[in-house]
C-alpha cells in the first residue's frame, strides 16, 4: 500500500488528484491479451476497424499482464484452464479491473448444468467487475460493458479515505 | 548576471551577447569555473530531458492516430481533441500503477537497467543540433560519441532481460542484442560515408556545411552525391530501424512468439521508461539522419542565411529539423503498419549479406566521388 | 578540492569498483556488468588526460563491444558455477602478481603525479586527437604500415574467431 | 572540452538518478500489494519451471565476434575519415587496402556458412521452403526430402527401417 494511498480527508486537493487519477486510468485501460473461447473472436472484432476500442485509449492490447489493466475473460471457463487465470489474474498489477465476457464466464452458461468441466463463472476463481451476459455479446455490448467499467473507475477513491459503509 | 535568470530567459540573452561559443549553454554560468560549467551542464541536461520526455508524448499519440487511420478506424478521440492528451493519460495511469519486482528476479540490476537505457538515450540526445547554435554539447566527436552512446542501450536491454529471470525477457534480450549489435556494423559504415564527406564529426558542422548549393539543396548529402549517398542513407534508415527495434525489426519483443521481450515483467512506471526510450529514440536516430543526410536544419529552396542570426532564425531552423524529423518519423509508423515482422534469420541476412556489402561499396565509391 | 581531483576521485571509485565486483561476484554476468563499470571509468579517465578519442573508441570497442561479447560468451557457458581448480587458481594469481608489478612500476616511474594531463603540453583541444591519429595513420613515415596490418589482423581474428566458433558449437550440439 | 564531456556524464548519471527518484516519489501514492503468486515469474499462466538462465546458442556469440571485429574497423576507420579529404590518392588506395582485407574476410564468413542463422539451410538439408512462396519443384523438393508427409513419401521409413 502507497504511503498516500486513502489516507486524506476530502477537500480540494484530494479531490482533484482522484478526479485526475481516476481520469487517466479510465482513458488508459489497457486490456490483456487473453482469450479463452468463441466470446474471443467478438473480442477482437471489439479492436478492429468497424468497433475501434481504441477510441476510448483501451486498443493497446498487452500481451504481458505485468502491462495490462483489465482482463476480458472472454470465452468457457474450464477447470484445466482456472489455474492459469487465476495465476494471471494475480500477475497484473493493481489497479486491475475484470470484465467477465459471455453467458460462460459470468456463470457456466449452456454448461451451467450438465458441463462437468466448466467453472460456473469465473467470479469463482478471480473478482469480477462488470458482468457481459450474451453468448456470445456483441461488440458493442463489450463497449457499453467498457464504459460501465470507466464509470466504476470514476467512483474510485485514491488518496480520499474510503467512505465508512 | 545571465545566472539570475530563468533559464529559458538566460538562454537567448546568453545568445545575444555574441561571443563564439557554439553551445548555447557551454557558458551560462560562467563556463571557465568547475561549479559554473557543472551548473551550464546541469541545465543543459535538464533542458534535453524535457525535449527528450515530450516527444513519446506526441508520438504515442502519432502512432495510434497513423495506426488507426490506416487500419480504417479512429484511434483515440475520446480524451481531449483529437485525443491529443491520451499519452498523458496513460503516463499518468502507469504512474499511479503497481510496481512489480518479480521474487526471482535480481532486484538491483531489475531496477538499474531502465537507468541505462533512459541515461544513454538522454545523453545522445544532448549532441543533436537543433539550430546552428540551439546544441547542448556540441562535441568534436559527435557522431562518433553518438554511436558509443547508442552502444550503451544494448547493455541495458541485456541486463533488463537478464535480470527479469524469465524466459521470454532473456530470449529477447538475447535477440535484441544480436539485431543492435548487428546492425551497428552498416550503421557505422553509413556514419562514416558522412564523416568522410564533411571532414568533420560535429553534427552541427555537417549541418552548417549543406547550406548552401544549387537550389540550396545541392549541398545536402543524398544530393550532393547522390550516387553512393542516397543508398547510404537508406542503408542507415533500415539500420537505424532495427536499431530501435521497430517493426518489421520488432522481433525482439515479438507479441506473438515472445509476449513483450526483454521488458515482459516490467511493470508500471519502470516499463514507461523503456518506452519512453524507444519512442525517444526514434527522433533521435531520424534527427542523426537529417543532420547527416537531409540538410538539418536547413530549408529546401531557401539560402541558409534564412535559418541562422536572429533569435527567430534559430527556432525556425528547430522547427524544420523537427518537422526533417517528424517525417522521418512518419514512415517509420507508417512501415511498422505496413509490413510483416521478418524473421531472425531474415534479420541477420539481410544485415550481413546485405546491407554490409552496400555500406561498403557505397563508402568505397564515396571515397572515389570525394576525390574527383 | 579543484573540480579535476573529485572527477578523478569519483572515476577512480567506479573503476576500483567495478574491477571487485568483476571479481567476487557470485554470478558471472554480474562479472561482466562489473567490467562494464570499470571500462567505463577508464573512459572517463581519458576524457580527464585529455584524449577523448580514445575515451569514445574505449566506449565504443570495449563496452559496446566486448562486454557484450562476454555477456553472450557467459550466457553459452552452462548455468551451473565451473568448479574452480587450484591450477587454475595458481595460475591466474601469477599473471595478477605479474601484471600489479607492471602497474606499481608504471605508477612510481609517475614521479608523483597522478592524475591530470601532462603539464607540459595540455589538454588536447576539441577534435585535434582524432585528426592526429588520421594523419599519423597515413603518414608513411609513422603508423601507415601499421594501419594496415591492423586490417590483417582483424581478418585473421575473424576467421580465426568464426572457426573455433564453429568447432566449439558443433561439438556441443 | 571538459565541458561537453561533463554534459554528457551529468546527463548519464541524471538519467539514472531520475529513474530512482521516481521509483522513490512515486513508491509513496502508487498501490503495493504484492503475494507470492503476485511475485512469480511470468510464464503464460503456468507455473514457472526451472531457472530461465539456461544456456544459449552458439550463434549469438559467432554474431557477437563479428560484429568486434568490425566495431574495431570502423573504430579504425574513423580517423582515416575525419582526415581523408586533405590526404588524396594515398588514402583512398590504403583504405582500399584496408577495407578490402576486412571484405575478404567478410566474404570468407559468407562463403563458410557462418552468417546463415539456420545452419541447415546452407548445408542444404531443408530446402529453403520458407523464403518466397512455394513453387511446384520446391514442393517436389520437400516430399523428396522425407520431411513432410505426401504421397510420394515411400522409401523413407523403409530406409530408416533397416538402417
Amino acid at each position: 500500500m502507497g504511503f498516500f494511498e486513502q489516507r486524506f480527508e476530502e477537500n480540494v486537493l484530494t479531490t482533484s488528484v482522484d478526479r485526475l487519477v481516476n481520469w487517466a486510468r479510465r482513458s488508459s485501460v489497457w486490456p490483456m491479451t487473453f482469450g479463452l473461447a468463441c466470446c474471443a473472436i467478438e473480442m477482437m472484432a471489439v479492436g478492429c476497424s468497424h468497433h475501434d476500442l481504441d477510441r476510448f485509449g483501451a486498443g493497446a492490447f498487452r500481451a504481458t499482464p505485468r502491462q495490462a489493466d483489465l482482463m476480458i475473460v472472454a470465452g468457457t471457463v474450464t477447470f484445466k484452464m482456472a489455474e492459469q487465470i487465476r495465476r494471471l489474474y494475480e500477475q497484473m498489477p493493481n489497479p486491475k479491473y475484470v470484465i467477465a465476457m459471455g453467458a460462460c464466464a459470468t456463470g457456466g452458461g449452456p454448461y451451467y448444468k450438465f458441463g462437468y468441466h466448466v467453472v460456473k463463472g469465473v467470479d469463482r476463481i478471480v473478482p469480477v467487475d462488470i458482468y457481459l451476459p450474451g453468448c456470445p455479446p456483441r461488440p458493442e455490448a463489450l463497449i457499453d460493458a467498457l464504459m460501465a467499467l470507466q464509470a466504476k473507475i470514476d467512483r474510485e477513491r485514491v488518496l480520499r479515505k474510503a467512505r465508512a459503509s | 548576471m545571465i545566472s539570475a535568470l530563468p533559464p529559458a530567459a538566460a538562454i537567448f540573452l546568453a545568445q545575444g551577447t555574441g561571443g563564439e561559443s557554439r553551445s548555447l549553454f557551454r557558458d551560462l554560468f560562467g563556463a571557465g569555473s568547475g561549479w559554473g560549467s557543472f551548473a551550464s551542464a546541469v541545465l543543459g541536461f535538464a533542458v534535453v530531458f524535457a525535449v527528450a520526455s515530450a516527444l513519446p508524448v506526441l508520438f504515442t499519440w502519432a502512432e495510434r492516430r497513423v495506426s488507426g487511420r490506416m487500419q480504417q478506424r479512429r484511434g483515440p478521440n475520446r480524451v481531449g481533441p483529437f485525443g491529443l492528451v491520451q499519452a498523458v493519460a496513460d503516463g499518468v495511469k502507469l504512474m499511479f500503477k503497481e510496481d512489480i519486482i518479480p521474487a526471482n528476479a535480481e532486484r538491483f540490476l531489475f531496477a538499474l537497467a531502465p537507468g541505462l537505457v533512459l541515461a544513454g538515450m538522454i545523453a545522445a540526445f544532448a549532441l543533436i543540433p537543433f539550430s546552428e547554435r540551439a546544441i547542448v554539447v556540441d562535441a568534436p566527436l559527435g557522431v562518433y560519441l553518438l554511436a558509443a552512446l547508442l552502444s550503451l542501450q544494448v547493455l541495458g536491454v541485456v541486463m533488463a532481460g537478464w535480470a527479469s529471470n524469465n524466459k521470454w525477457s532473456l530470449l529477447g534480450a538475447m535477440r535484441e542484442a544480436a539485431q543492435m549489435v548487428s546492425y551497428e556494423i552498416p550503421m557505422g559504415i553509413c556514419l562514416l560515408i558522412g564523416v568522410l564527406s564533411f571532414s568533420t564529426l560535429s553534427l552541427r558542422e555537417m549541418s552548417l556545411a549543406q547550406a548552401d548549393g544549387w537550389l540550396n539543396v545541392g549541398n545536402w548529402l543524398i544530393f550532393r552525391n547522390p550516387l553512393f549517398a542516397f543508398p547510404a542513407f537508406v542503408v542507415l534508415y533500415v539500420a537505424l530501424l532495427a536499431n530501435t527495434k521497430r517493426a518489421p525489426f520488432d522481433l525482439p519483443e515479438a507479441e506473438s512468439e515472445l509476449v513483450s521481450g526483454f521488458h515482459t515483467e516490467y511493470s508500471g512506471i519502470r516499463f514507461s521508461f523503456f518506452f519512453l526510450e524507444e519512442y525517444a529514440s526514434m527522433f533521435l536516430v531520424s534527427a542523426l539522419a537529417v543532420c547527416m543526410f537531409l540538410g538539418g536544419w536547413n530549408i529546401p529552396f531557401l539560402p541558409g542565411s534564412v535559418v541562422t542570426g536572429s533569435v527567430g532564425a534559430e527556432i525556425l531552423a528547430a522547427l524544420v529539423l523537427i518537422v526533417k524529423s517528424f517525417a522521418l518519423v512518419f514512415v517509420m509508423i507508417w512501415l511498422r503498419w505496413t509490413l510483416p515482422r521478418i524473421r531472425i534469420d531474415q534479420v541477420m541476412n539481410l544485415c550481413y549479406k546485405y546491407l554490409t556489402p552496400i555500406a561498403f561499396v557505397c563508402l568505397i565509391g564515396t571515397c572515389w566521388w570525394e576525390l574527383r | 578540492m579543484s573540480a579535476e581531483i573529485l572527477a578523478f576521485l569519483v572515476l577512480a571509485t567506479a573503476t576500483v569498483a567495478g574491477g571487485v565486483v568483476t571479481l567476487w561476484s557470485r554470478y558471472v554476468v554480474h562479472s561482466a556488468f562489473g567490467l562494464m563499470l570499470s571500462l567505463l571509468g577508464v573512459a572517463g579517465f581519458y576524457v580527464l588526460l585529455g584524449s577523448d578519442f580514445l575515451a569514445v573508441t574505449q566506449v565504443v570497442v570495449y563496452v559496446g563491444g566486448v562486454v557484450v561479447l562476454y555477456l553472450f560468451g557467459v550466457m553459452l557457458t552452462p548455468p551451473d558455477r565451473e568448479e574452480r581448480s587450484i591450477r587454475r587458481i595458481a595460475v591466474a594469481g601469477i599473471f595478477a602478481v605479474a601484471a600489479l608489478v607492471v602497474l606499481l612500476k608504471a605508477v612510481f616511474g609517475m614521479e608523483g603525479r597522478w592524475y591530470g594531463v601532462d603539464p607540459d603540453r595540455g589538454p588536447a583541444s576539441g577534435g585535434a586527437v582524432i585528426r592526429e591519429v588520421g594523419n599519423a595513420f597515413m603518414d608513411k613515415e609513422a603508423y601507415l604500415l601499421p594501419f594496415e596490418i591492423a586490417s590483417v589482423l582483424l581478418l585473421v581474428a575473424l576467421v580465426g574467431a568464426v572457426f573455433i566458433a564453429r568447432r566449439e558449437g558443433g561439438r556441443g550440439s | 572540452m571538459s565541458f561537453d564531456y561533463l554534459t554528457i556524464a551529468v546527463a548519464l548519471v541524471g538519467g539514472i538518478l531520475f529513474v530512482y527518484a521516481n521509483m522513490w516519489i512515486l513508491s509513496l501514492v502508487r498501490p503495493n500489494k504484492p503475494s507470492d503468486l503476485k511475485l512469480s515469474t511470468y510464464e503464460c499462466g503456468e507455473e514457472a519451471f526451472s531457472s530461465s538462465w539456461l544456456r544459449f546458442d552458439m550463434r549469438f556469440y559467432t554474431v557477437a565476434l563479428i560484429f568486434v571485429v568490425f566495431d574495431l574497423e570502423i573504430a579504425f576507420l574513423f580517423p582515416w575519415a575525419v582526415v581523408y579529404r586533405s590526404l588524396g590518392i594515398l588514402a583512398f588506395v590504403e583504405g582500399l587496402i584496408f577495407v578490402g582485407i576486412l571484405f575478404l574476410g567478410l566474404f570468407y564468413v559468407w562463403a563458410k556458412g557462418d552468417l546463415d542463422w539456420v545452419k541447415a539451410f546452407a548445408k542444404g538439408r531443408i530446402p529453403e521452403v520458407l523464403d518466397g512462396p512455394p513453387s511446384r519443384e520446391v514442393r517436389k523438393g520437400v516430399f523428396e526430402s522425407g520431411l513432410s508427409g505426401g504421397p510420394e513419401r515411400n522409401g523413407g521409413g523403409e530406409e530408416a527401417g533397416t538402417s
